[in-house]
C-alpha cells in the first residue's frame, strides 16, 4: 500500500513528469494557452496514459519477454500507444459526441507526447508490475494535469501582462515553467528513489 | 414572499463617504430663473428617442407636447415654458460622449403660458391603473433617480405578476446631491401623495420609503405627511449611511434581505422600485396633469458660491442656474453632471439640464483632484472588498485591459453597477471604472455587429438562392429555345453528344481512379 | 465656460502603492533591527548589497524597456523585493550572492514579465530559490546568533570575509558558521536523534531557535500593525500559521520524539516574515477572499511537508512559489457569488 | 527473427483489423467546423480576403488552405476569435488583404444615378433599391459596406460614407488608449 | 466492402510491421554481440579501476553469484558479487551494494574486499546526489572516493567509520554531508558483511545464466 | 508554400527551426542539453532519424492508405529508431547510457511525425531528405548552443566527456573556463533548460526584430511612391 502511495507521491510531485522528468513537453507548451483547453488535454492525457501503461506492460508481459524479443519493445509500445489512441478517439467520437467536442481535437496529439512512451518504457525499466504500472501511468498523469493547469492559469494570467516584446509568447512561457520546475524543486528529497 | 426586514441588512462592500449635503441644504428650495432660450433634447430618457412634432417658427405653449413617444418604451417631450421654436436639429446635449444629439430650441417669450391648463383630477384612488399609466405616459415622466427608464412602463407589473413590495428610493446616498431631501423637506404631501398613486397604480401590497439615516429632517417631514394621510401601508425605513445603499438592488437588499436577480428585474421577486422624484412627478402629472417640465437639481460643489436646490425647467443652460446660485467660485476647477462618484464632467457649462438631471457639481481642483498616472493593478483586492456587486473588479480590470470579452462577461461584467467604488480605493489609481465601460459598449457593438453580419449572412444567401435559381429558369428557357431551334441540325447535335459522352467517359475515368482513394479518404476525415 | 473631462470617480483615490510599500518596509522595521543585532554586521551588508542591486537592476531594466525610470522606482516595491531577499540570505554569504540573487529577482522573476504588478511568481523568492539551488553552499553561512557560541565577528572583519573571502586569522568557515535550527533539527532526525536530545543544544531557545524566536516575533509585531493598518488582509497570514500549527500539532502528540513542536515550527526560520511579509505580497498571492485561505493554508501545509520530509530545511520560499503558481488557478475556483447570482 | 517479424506483424495485423473494424463501426459524419468559423467572420461579402465572399474563406480556413488573418473587415477581432476557435495563436492582420479602417455604407448621389442596375447586380446583400432606369437608393441599415457596388457603377455616383456615431452607437474609447484627461472627450 | 477494407488496412499495417521488424531483428542480429560485449565492458572497466587487472586473472564477469541481505547490502533485491581469483585462488570480492540513504535516494556502489578485508577500492556506480555537492563522490569530480583503499574494519577502528562531523574519521563535502555519510555508513556495512560471509561467497558455483542486476539498474 | 531547396534549409535552420520556433521536440532538448556533447549526440541521432524517416515516408508515400497512415509512419519511424538505438548501444555504448531513455523517445519526437505528415508524405525523395537533414541539423545546432550554455554556466567546462562520442583521445578535449569557477547549478538542472531556451527563443525574437526593422529602413533610402 505504501508502496503504491510513494509511486504517486513521487509521480506527481517529486519526479513530476512535465518540469522535473521533462516528458510530454510538446503537448505542456501548446495547449497551454486556455485554461479549459489544458482541462480537456488533461482528461484526455490521464485516460489514455493509464491505458497504454496498462497495454504496454501487458504486451510486455505476455508477448515480448516470453519471446525473447526485448528489443522490439519501442516498435510494439509505440503501435499500442498509437491505437489505444486512435481507437479511444472513434470511441469517444461516436459515443459521446459531448466528451468529443471536449477531447477529440488533443486525442490525436497524444500519440506524439513522449511521457506516453515514456510511461511505458520506464515502467518496464523500474520492473513494475500490473497495478503498479497502471498507478504509474496514472500518477505520471496526473502530475503532468496538475502542472498543466497550473501553467494554464498562469499563461492567461501572464497573456495579459505587459511583457517585453522579446519575450513575449514562447519565450516567457518558457520561462514561467522554469520558475516552475524551480518551485519543484522543493519536493525534491520528499521520496527516496 | 418578500418580507421587510426588522433591521436592514447590511450590503455588501460600499464606501463610507463624506455626505456634504449641508451646503447646499441652507437655503431652501426655490424656482429657478426661465431663461431665453432653452434646449430640449428629444433623447432624455431609456429607449427610443422621441419624434419632434413641431418645426423652427412653430410658437409654443407650456406643457405642448413638442415630441412623441416613439415606441412602447419611449416617452413624449414638453415644452417648458412658452414661445418660438428657433430649431429643430442636432445641438450638444450632457452625455459623457460629448456628441450632439436631435433637440427643440424655444425662445421663450417670457410669458409661461400653459398650452392648456393643466386638467386635475380629485380622487386618483378611484382611477383604474391604466388611467393613471397612460396620464404618466403622456406627461413624459421618466425615473428621475437613476437611468431615465420610461416610469409609465415600471408601472406596468405585467399581467402575471404582482408587486408585493414598492420600494420608494429616497436613499439619495451619493455625497453632494441633496435634490431628494430637499424635495421631501418641501413638499412631502406630494411626495406621499405620490407614493400613495404609485401604490394605486401598482397594487402594491406593502409599500417601503428607503431613506438614510443621515436626514433626519426629510425622515421627519415624511413621518408627519404620513400621519397626515393615515395610510399604514406605507413603512419609512432609515438605511445606514453607505454609498451605494441607494442603487436599486442594494436598497432592495437592505430593506429585504432579498437579491434582484442577475440581468434581472426588481420585479422578478416582487418588488418595484421608484425614486421620491418620480412620484412627486408622478403626482403631478395625475393629480394636477402636469407634464414633466421640470425638477428639482442640486447645485453644489466647491466651485459654486452659494449651493443650493433649485426647481429647474428642463432644458435650461447649466450657466443659469450656476449665476442663479451667486456664479463660478476662483477655486472652480471641473464640472459634474450628477455626483461626485457616478457622475460625469461636462466640457462645457452650456449644456441644458435633462429629466435625468439630479445635480450639477462645480467642483474645485481640492476636492476633485486630477488624475494620477495609473500604475498596474498589483492584485491587493482592496476593489472586491468594496464591491456592492460582490464582483472581483481587478479580474474584470484584467480582462477588460487585455480586451477578452469572453473572460470579462465570465467574471459577470454585466452586474457591475459603475458605482465607482472599486476606483476610489485602489491604490494603483486604475480608472477601472472607464476599462468597464470601455468593455460594455465594445460587447455591446459586437452584438450589432453581429446581428448585423447575421442580417447580411442571411441576405446573402437568398441572393445566392435567388441568383441560383434565376439561372435554372434561364437555362431551362435557353434549352427550350435550343431545342427548338436545334431539331432541324441533327449533325450539329451528334456532334455536341459526341462532345458530351466523351466528358463524361473522362469523368467516369477519372472517377474510377479515384473512387478507392476518395472513399479512403473520407473515412479517414471521419475518423 | 469651459471644463476638462475627466473620468468618473471623481473623488481623490484613497490609497496609493507607494505608500502601501513604505508601511510594508516599516513594519519589517523590528525584525530588521532583531535580525542585526542578532547577526551582527552581514545582515547589514545583505541588506545593502540587495536594496542597492535592487535599484539600479530595476532602474537598468526600466530605462531599456522605455519606462519612466522615476515612477518606476518611486513605487518602492524593488526596493521591498531587495529588502526581503536580505532578510531571508545568510548574513556571512560572500558579496556576489545577495548580487545575483536580486538580479534574478529583479530582472528575470519581475521585469521580465513587464514589472510592479505582473510577476506571478515572488520576485524575491525566486531570487533566494535561485541561490539556495546554485550556491547551497555559500547559503548555509549563518554564524551562530549572538550570545550562543563565539562572538558575533567585528566589522572589519566581516567586511573582509563578505567581499575578499578571507577568512579572520585561525578561523575556518566551520569554526565561523553554525547550523541554523531547522538545519540542526533536520540533521538530528536524520541521524535518528530524539527531539529532546535536539533541542538539548544551545542552538535552541524557549519557543524556536534561540535568537530566531525573538526576530520572528518580532515580525509577528510588524506584521499586526500591518493588519491593523489594513496594509494586509488577514486571511494569509492567519491560514499559513493555523494550517502549520494543526499540521505538526498531531504529528508532534502522537511522536513528541520523531517530530519537532509546532511552537518550533512558528517561531523559527522564515515563518513570520513569510507569514506576514512574502505570503503576503498582494502581486502574487490569490485574490479571492476564500482563496486567500486555501493560498495560505497551501503553504502552511507545504511549509511543514518541506521541513519534515524534503530535502530543504526550510520550505517557506518553496512553499511560496508553489502557491505563487497555483494562485491563478486557486483564484479561479474562488470566485466569490456575485450578487443577485445563484449558487453555483 | 521469424518469430521478430512474425510477432510484431500479427500484432499490427491485429491492430489493422481493430482499426478498420472500429472505422467502420464507429464512423461519424465530420462536424461542422465550417458553420463556426463562418458565424465569426463579418459577412461584408466584400472579398478581400480572396475568395467570393465569407463562406467560401471559413471553408479555405478549415480546409486548412487560408490563414486566419486575411479579413480586413474582421480586423483584429475577427483574428482573436478565430484563433480562440483554432487554437492557434493570433497574429497580425496580413495587409496584402487590406486594412482594417472605419466602417462605411455606400450612398447613391441620386441626382447622377442613370438607373443601369449595374450596382444592384453587384451588390452581394441585395441592399440597393431600384428598378431599371430609375434612381437608386442604398438601405443603410443592410449596406456591409463591402464597396463592391461602387467600381460596376458607369457615372461614379456611388460613394462610401462613413457610418456616423451618434449616442446610441457611441462607444467608450479604451482608457490606456487615450490620453488620461481627455478620457471623456468627444468619441 | 467493409470487410475489403478491414483486410487492406490489416495488411497494410502487417507488411510494415514484418518489414520494419525484419530491419530492426537483423540489426539486432549483428550487433546483440557487440552490446554485451560493451556492457561487460563498462563493469570490467570499473572493477579494473579497483582491482588492477594484474592481481586476477580469472573471468570475473562470470564468476558471479547473487547474494541477499537487505540489512548490510541495503537493499531487499538481491545483488552480484564478483569474485576475483589468481591461480584458483580467491583474490578478492566485488561486492555491489546499495547505500538507500542518499540525499536524493539509492547511491549503488562497487565494493571490492580483498580476502583479507581489506578495501582495494570504492566506486560509485549510479546516483542521484544533486550535482555540484553530492557527486563529489564520483570519481571523476573528486578523489574522496579513492581514500577507501587499504582501509579495513580495523583501520580505522569500526567506532570511527563515520564522517567527521558525526565523530569519525571520514571527510564529508562542505554543504554536503548526508551524501558521504551515506557512502561512509554502506561500506562499512559491506565489510561487516564480507567479514561475516566472506568465506561462502566463494565456495559457491556461480550463477548458470545470471542476469545482471548491475546492468539494469544504470541509468 | 514555396519549397525550392533553399527555402527548405533556411526554414529548418532558421526561420522554422523546431525547438525556437515549433516548439516541438522540446523533451529530449530540455533533458539531454545537461552538456554540449550530449547535446551533439542526441541531435545526430535525430537528425539521422529524421533523415530516414522522410526517406522512407516519401518513398513509400503513394502507397499508404490514408486510413492507417499514422499507425504505418509510427512503425516505420519507430523500426527507424530502434536501429539507431541499437547501432548506438553498440557503438556509443557510454553515449547511449547517459542519454537514455531520450533514444528511444526520439520516436515521439513530435517534429518527426510531423515532418512525415506535413512535408514528406507530399514530396519527393530529394526534397523530403533534404528537409530531413535541414531540419535535423537545426535541432542539433540548437541542443548544441543549449548544451554549451548550460555547460559553460553550470560547470564552467566545455566538450566534458567528449570522449563518449569521439574516443578515448578525446578525455582531454574538456576546456575550463576559469579555475574557480565552480558553476551555478540552475543551469544544469531542469530549471535551467527551460530558462535557457526561453532566452535563446527572446534572443530569436530579438535578432529577428532586428532584421526586420533593417530590412524596412531599407526602402526608405530609395522613397516608395505609394509610402511617401
Ligand atoms: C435596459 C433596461 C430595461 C428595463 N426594462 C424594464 C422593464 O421591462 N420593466 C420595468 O419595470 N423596468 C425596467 N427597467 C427599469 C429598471 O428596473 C430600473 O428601475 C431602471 O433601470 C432604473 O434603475 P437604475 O437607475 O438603478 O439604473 C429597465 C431598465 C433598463 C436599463
Ligand atoms: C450606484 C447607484 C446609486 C444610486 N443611488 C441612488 C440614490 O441615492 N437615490 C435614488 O433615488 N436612486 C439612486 N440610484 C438609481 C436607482 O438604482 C434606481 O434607478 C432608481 O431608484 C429607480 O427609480 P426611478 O426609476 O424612479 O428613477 C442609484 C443607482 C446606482 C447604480
Ligand atoms: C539543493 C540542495 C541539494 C543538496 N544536495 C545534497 C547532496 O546531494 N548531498 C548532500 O550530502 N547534501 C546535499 N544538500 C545539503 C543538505 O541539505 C544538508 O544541508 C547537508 O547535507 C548537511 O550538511 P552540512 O551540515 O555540511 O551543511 C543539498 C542541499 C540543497 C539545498
Ligand atoms: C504586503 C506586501 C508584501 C510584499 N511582499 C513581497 C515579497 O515577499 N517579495 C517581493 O519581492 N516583493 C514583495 N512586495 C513588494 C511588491 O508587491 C513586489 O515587489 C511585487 O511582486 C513586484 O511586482 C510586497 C508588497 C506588499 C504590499
Ligand atoms: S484595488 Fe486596484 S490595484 Fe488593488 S486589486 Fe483592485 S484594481 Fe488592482
Ligand atoms: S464599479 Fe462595478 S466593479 Fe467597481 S465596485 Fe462598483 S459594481 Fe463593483
Ligand atoms: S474579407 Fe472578410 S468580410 Fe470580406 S468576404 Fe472575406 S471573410 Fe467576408
Ligand atoms: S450597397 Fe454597395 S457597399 Fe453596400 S453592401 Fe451593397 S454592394 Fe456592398
Ligand atoms: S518531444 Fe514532444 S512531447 Fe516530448
Amino acid at each position: 500500500m505504501a508502496e503504491y502511495a510513494l509511486i504517486l507521491v513521487s509521480t506527481v510531485l517529486v519526479n513530476n513528469f512535465v518540469l522535473v522528468k521533462f516528458l510530454g513537453l510538446c503537448p505542456f507548451m501548446g495547449v497551454s494557452r486556455k485554461l479549459e483547453t489544458a482541462t480537456g488535454m488533461s482528461l484526455a492525457t490521464t485516460f489514455v496514459l493509464t491505458m497504454s501503461s496498462v497495454c504496454a506492460y501487458l504486451a510486455n508481459e505476455y508477448l515480448l519477454a516470453p519471446l525473447g524479443l526485448e528489443y522490439l519493445r519501442t516498435i510494439t509500445f509505440i503501435l499500442v500507444i498509437a491505437v489505444v489512441v486512435q481507437f479511444t478517439e472513434m470511441v469517444v467520437h461516436k459515443t459521446s459526441p459531448l466528451l468529443y467536442q471536449v477531447l477529440g481535437i488533443f486525442l490525436p496529439l497524444i500519440t506524439t507526447n513522449c511521457a506516453v512512451l515514456g510511461v511505458a518504457l520506464l515502467n518496464v525499466q523500474e520492473k513494475h508490475g500490473f497495478l503498479a504500472s497502471a498507478l504509474y501511468g496514472f500518477g505520471a498523469a496526473v502530475g503532468f494535469s496538475l502542472a498543466l493547469i497550473l501553467f494554464a492559469a498562469v499563461r492567461e494570467r501572464i497573456a495579459a501582462a505587459d511583457v517585453p516584446v522579446v519575450f513575449r509568447g514562447a519565450s516567457i512561457a518558457l520561462i514561467t515553467a522554469g520558475l516552475m520546475s524551480l518551485a519543484f524543486m522543493g519536493f525534491s528529497g520528499l521520496v527516496k528513489g | 414572499m418578500v418580507k421587510l426586514l426588522d433591521k436592514p441588512a447590511r450590503i455588501p462592500g460600499g464606501l463610507h463617504l463624506d455626505a456634504h449635503k449641508r451646503e447646499s441644504l441652507r437655503q431652501p428650495l426655490q424656482a429657478a430663473p426661465v431663461p431665453e432660450l432653452l434646449t430640449v433634447p428629444l433623447s432624455q430618457h431609456i429607449g427610443a428617442p422621441a419624434e419632434a412634432l413641431v418645426k423652427p417658427g412653430d410658437r409654443v405653449g407650456k406643457g405642448q407636447p413638442i415630441a412623441r413617444a416613439s415606441g412602447y418604451v419611449s416617452a413624449p417631450v414638453h415644452a417648458p415654458t412658452s414661445g418660438t421654436v428657433t430649431d429643430v436639429g442636432d445641438f450638444p446635449v450632457p452625455h459623457p460622449s460629448g456628441l450632439s444629439a436631435p433637440c427643440v430650441r424655444i425662445h421663450s417669450d417670457g410669458e409661461d403660458r400653459w398650452f392648456e391648463e393643466p386638467a386635475g383630477i380629485d380622487n386618483p384612488f378611484s382611477l383604474d391603473p391604466a388611467v393613471i399609466r397612460h396620464r404618466v405616459r403622456a406627461a413624459g415622466i421618466v425615473g428621475l433617480g437613476g437611468a431615465g427608464f420610461p416610469t409609465s412602463v415600471k408601472l406596468n407589473a405585467g399581467p402575471e405578476r404582482r408587486v408585493e413590495l414598492l420600494v420608494i428610493n429616497a436613499a439619495e446616498c451619493e455625497p453632494y446631491i441633496s435634490c431628494d431631501e430637499a424635495l421631501m423637506c418641501a413638499r412631502p404631501l406630494e411626495v406621499m401623495q405620490g407614493i400613495r398613486i404609485v401604490a394605486h397604480a401598482l397594487q402594491a401590497e406593502q409599500v417601503v420609503i428607503g431613506i438614510e439615516d443621515n436626514m433626519p429632517d426629510a425622515m421627519h417631514c415624511l413621518q408627519k405627511a404620513l400621519e397626515a394621510c393615515g395610510d399604514d401601508s406605507i413603512h419609512i425605513a432609515a438605511v445606514p449611511t453607505l454609498y451605494p445603499a441607494g442603487g436599486e438592488k442594494q436598497l432592495i437588499y437592505a430593506l429585504t434581505g432579498e437579491e434582484v436577480p442577475s440581468q434581472g428585474l426588481p420585479i422578478d421577486i416582487g418588488v418595484v422600485c421608484h425614486n421620491v422624484g418620480t412620484v412627486a412627478a408622478v403626482y403631478r402629472a395625475v393629480v394636477a396633469g402636469e407634464p414633466l417640465i421640470s425638477r428639482v437639481v442640486t447645485v453644489s460643489g466647491g466651485g459654486i458660491t452659494d449651493p443650493r436646490n433649485l426647481e429647474v425647467r428642463i432644458g435650461t443652460p447649466i450657466e443659469t442656474l450656476i449665476e442663479a446660485c451667486g456664479g463660478y467660485t476662483p477655486e472652480v476647477d471641473r464640472l459634474l453632471m450628477g455626483g461626485p462618484m457616478m457622475g460625469f464632467s461636462l466640457l462645457s457649462d452650456s449644456l441644458p439640464v435633462i429629466k435625468t438631471t439630479n445635480c450639477l457639481l462645480a467642483t474645485s481642483a481640492e476636492e476633485t483632484p486630477p488624475p494620477q498616472p495609473a500604475l498596474p493593478c498589483i492584485r491587493c483586492g482592496k476593489c472586491s472588498e468594496v464591491c456592492p456587486a460582490r464582483l472581483l473588479p481587478q479580474q474584470l480590470y484584467w480582462y477588460a485591459r487585455a480586451r477578452d470579452f469572453d473572460k470579462v462577461q465570465d467574471y459577470s461584467l454585466f452586474d457591475c453597477i459603475e458605482c465607482g467604488c472599486c476606483a476610489h480605493v485602489c491604490p494603483s489609481h486604475i480608472p477601472l471604472v472607464q476599462y468597464y465601460r470601455y468593455a460594455k459598449t465594445e460587447i455591446w457593438d459586437m452584438e450589432r455587429q453581429r446581428r448585423k453580419s447575421d442580417l447580411a449572412r442571411r441576405r446573402h444567401e437568398f441572393r445566392l438562392e435567388r441568383l441560383e435559381r434565376e439561372k435554372r429558369e434561364l437555362e431551362a428557357r435557353r434549352a427550350k429555345a435550343k431545342k427548338a431551334l436545334d431539331r432541324p441540325k441533327a449533325g450539329n447535335a451528334d456532334a455536341k453528344k459526341a462532345e458530351i459522352e466523351a466528358a463524361l467517359a473522362r469523368v467516369k475515368a477519372r472517377k474510377a481512379g479515384q473512387a478507392g482513394a476518395d472513399a479512403a479518404g473520407a473515412e479517414q476525415e471521419k475518423n | 465656460m469651459e471644463f476638462p473631462a475627466r473620468p468618473s470617480p471623481h473623488l481623490p483615490v484613497v490609497n496609493d502603492v507607494s505608500r502601501l510599500m513604505r508601511q510594508v518596509m516599516l513594519a519589517l522595521l523590528p525584525g530588521m533591527l532583531a535580525m542585526l543585532w542578532y547577526f551582527g554586521w552581514g545582515v547589514l551588508f545583505n541588506l545593502l548589497l540587495c536594496t542597492l542591486t535592487a535599484l539600479a537592476a530595476e532602474a537598468a531594466m526600466l530605462q531599456f524597456r522605455g519606462k519612466g525610470v522615476r515612477t518606476g522606482l518611486g513605487d518602492g516595491s524593488a526596493l521591498l523585493t531587495g529588502l526581503l531577499l536580505a532578510l531571508s540570505l545568510p548574513p556571512l554569504a560572500p558579496w556576489w550572492i545577495p548580487v545575483i540573487g536580486t538580479l534574478f529577482a529583479i530582472v528575470v522573476a519581475k521585469q521580465l514579465y513587464g514589472g510592479l504588478g505582473y510577476n506571478p511568481f515572488n520576485p524575491a523568492m525566486v531570487g533566494f530559490v535561485v541561490l539556495i539551488v546554485s550556491f547551497p553552499l555559500q547559503m548555509t553561512l549563518w554564524p551562530a546568533p549572538r550570545g550562543v557560541g563565539e562572538a558575533l565577528l567585528p566589522f572589519a572583519d566581516t567586511l573582509r570575509l563578505v567581499f575578499a573571502g578571507v577568512l579572520p586569522a585561525g578561523e575556518t568557515l566551520d569554526s565561523i558558521t553554525a547550523a541554523t535550527p531547522l538545519d540542526a533539527a533536520k540533521t538530528g532526525f536524520g541521524l535518528f536523534d530524539t527531539w529532546s536530545e535536539i533541542t538539548a543544544s544551545p542552538l535552541f531557545g524557549a519557543l524556536g531557535g534561540a535568537g530566531w524566536e525573538w526576530i520572528n516575533a518580532a515580525y509577528l509585531a510588524g506584521g499586526l500593525w500591518m493588519l491593523r493598518r489594513g496594509v494586509i488582509q488577514w486571511q494569509i497570514p492567519v491560514a499559513v500559521l493555523g494550517a502549520l500549527f494543526v499540521l505538526s500539532n498531531p504529528f508532534f502528540a502522537a511522536d513528541s520524539d520523531g517530530f519537532a513542536s509546532p511552537l518550533f515550527h512558528l517561531f523559527s526560520g522564515a515563518t513570520m516574515l513569510g507569514a506576514f511579509f512574502i505570503a503576503t505580497d498582494p502581486v502574487s498571492a490569490a485574490t479571492t477572499p476564500r482563496g486567500r485561505l486555501w493560498y495560505g493554508a497551501g503553504i502552511g501545509v507545504l511549509v511543514y511537508l518541506i521541513r519534515t520530509w524534503g530535502g530543504y530545511p526550510d520550505g517557506v520560499a518553496f512553499a511560496v512559489l508553489l502557491m505563487n503558481m497555483a494562485a491563478p488557478t486557486i483564484d479561479y475556483y474562488t470566485r466569490p457569488r456575485v450578487f443577485g447570482h445563484r449558487d453555483s | 527473427m521469424l518469430t521478430a517479424i512474425l510477432a510484431i506483424g500479427i500484432l499490427a495485423a491485429a491492430f489493422g483489423v481493430l482499426l478498420g473494424f472500429a472505422s467502420v463501426r464507429f464512423r461519424v459524419e465530420s462536424d461542422p467546423i465550417v458553420d463556426q468559423i463562418d458565424a465569426l467572420l463579418p459577412q461584408t461579402q466584400c472579398g478581400q480576403c480572396g475568395y467570393a465572399g465569407c463562406r467560401p474563406y471559413a471553408e479555405a480556413i478549415a480546409a486548412g488552405e487560408a490563414d486566419i488573418n486575411q479579413c480586413p473587415p474582421g480586423g483584429e477581432a475577427t483574428i482573436q476569435a478565430l484563433a480562440d476557435l483554432l487554437g492557434v495563436d493570433p497574429k497580425p492582420l496580413n495587409a496584402e488583404h487590406g486594412e482594417h479602417g472605419e466602417k462605411k455604407v455606400a450612398f447613391i448621389h441620386e441626382e447622377l444615378c442613370i438607373g443601369c442596375t449595374l450596382c444592384i447586380q453587384a451588390c452581394p446583400v441585395d441592399a440597393i433599391l431600384g428598378a431599371a432606369k430609375q434612381m437608386h437608393t442604398v438601405i443603410a441599415e443592410e449596406c456591409t459596406g463591402c464597396e463592391l457596388c461602387v467600381p460596376p457603377c458607369p457615372v461614379d455616383c456611388i460613394e462610401m460614407v462613413p457610418v456616423k456615431t451618434d449616442i446610441s452607437t457611441w462607444k467608450w474609447p479604451y482608457p490606456e488608449a487615450t490620453d488620461q484627461h481627455r478620457l471623456v472627450a468627444n468619441g | 466492402m467493409v470487410l475489403r477494407q478491414i483486410t487492406v488496412s490489416a495488411l497494410m499495417l502487417f507488411l510494415f510491421a514484418a518489414v520494419g521488424a525484419g530491419l530492426v531483428a537483423l540489426t539486432w542480429d549483428r550487433t546483440a554481440h557487440r552490446i554485451a560485449d560493451n556492457e561487460r565492458m563498462a563493469l570490467l572497466r570499473s572493477i579494473n579501476e579497483v582491482l588492477p587487472k594484474d592481481q586476477y586473472d580469472n573471468d570475473v564477469f562470470h564468476d558471479v553469484i547473487e547474494v541477499r541481505d537487505p540489512e548490510l547490502l541495503g537493499t531487499p533485491d538481491p545483488v552480484p558479487v564478483y569474485r576475483a581469483r589468481r591461480n584458483g585462488w580467491p583474490v578478492a570480492a566485488i561486492l555491489t551494494p546499495v547505500a538507500p540513504d542518499g540525499y536524493n535516494g539509492n547511491i549503488r556502489l562497487l565494493v571490492a574486499v580483498r580476502v583479507d578485508g581489506t578495501l582495494a577500492g570504492v566506486r560509485v556506480i549510479s546516483h542521484h546526489e544533486t550535482p555540484g555537492l553530492g557527486d563529489a563522490v564520483e570519481v571523476e569530480r573528486s578523489d574522496w572516493i579513492k581514500g577507501f583503499r587499504g582501509k579495513s574494519l580495523g583501520n580505522p577502528p569500526e567506532k570511527h567509520w563515520k564522517v567527521k562531523r558525526d565523530g569519525g574519521d571520514f571527510d564529508q563535502f562542505t554543504g554536503a554531508t548526508i551524501t558521504p555519510r551515506a557512502v561512509v555508513k554502506a561500506v562499512r556495512k559491506a565489510l561487516l558483511y564480507y567479514r561475516m560471509h566472506g568465506d561462502e561467497l566463494f565456495e559457491q558455483s556461480p550463477e548458470p545464466d545470471h542476469e545482471h542486476e548491475l546492468q539494469k539498474h544504470h541509468p | 508554400m514555396s519549397t525550392s531547396y533553399r527555402n527548405i534549409i533556411r526554414d529548418g535552420l532558421w526561420t522554422n527551426n523546431t525547438g525556437l520556433v515549433q516548439l516541438l521536440g522540446l523533451c529530449p532538448l530540455l533533458a539531454v542539453t545537461g552538456t554540449l556533447v550530449n547535446g551533439l549526440g542526441l541531435g545526430l541521432a535525430t537528425t539521422a532519424t529524421l533523415a530516414a524517416s522522410n526517406t522512407t515516408v516519401s518513398l513509400v508515400r503513394k502507397l499508404v492508405r490514408p486510413e492507417v497512415r499514422i499507425p504505418v509512419f509510427v512503425l516505420i519511424i519507430a523500426s527507424i529508431v530502434t536501429i539507431i538505438e541499437l547501432s548506438m548501444n553498440a557503438f556509443f555504448h557510454d553515449l547511449y547510457k547517459v542519454l537514455g531513455i531520450f533514444i528511444p523517445l526520439i520516436v515521439t519526437n513530435c517534429v518527426i511525425i510531423g515532418r512525415a505528415e506535413a512535408f514528406a508524405s507530399r514530396q519527393p525523395v530529394g526534397k523530403a531528405l533534404v528537409d530531413g537533414l535541414a531540419i535535423g541539423i537545426g535541432f542539433t545546432l540548437l541542443l548544441v548552443v543549449l548544451g554549451a550554455l548550460r555547460e559553460i554556466i553550470g560547470h564552467g567546462t566545455l566538450f566534458a566527456q567528449a570522449h563518449m562520442m569521439f574516443g578515448e583521445a578525446a578525455r582531454d578535449w574538456t576546456l575550463h573556463l576559469t579555475g574557480n569557477y565552480h558553476g551555478m547549478l540552475l543551469a544544469v538542472l531542469p530549471p535551467g533548460a527551460f530558462l535557457g531556451l526561453g532566452l535563446l527563443i527572446a534572443l530569436k525574437n530579438h535578432i529577428d526584430r532586428r532584421m526586420e526593422q533593417r530590412a524596412a529602413q531599407a526602402p526608405a533610402v530609395s522613397p516608395h511612391p505609394e509610402t511617401a
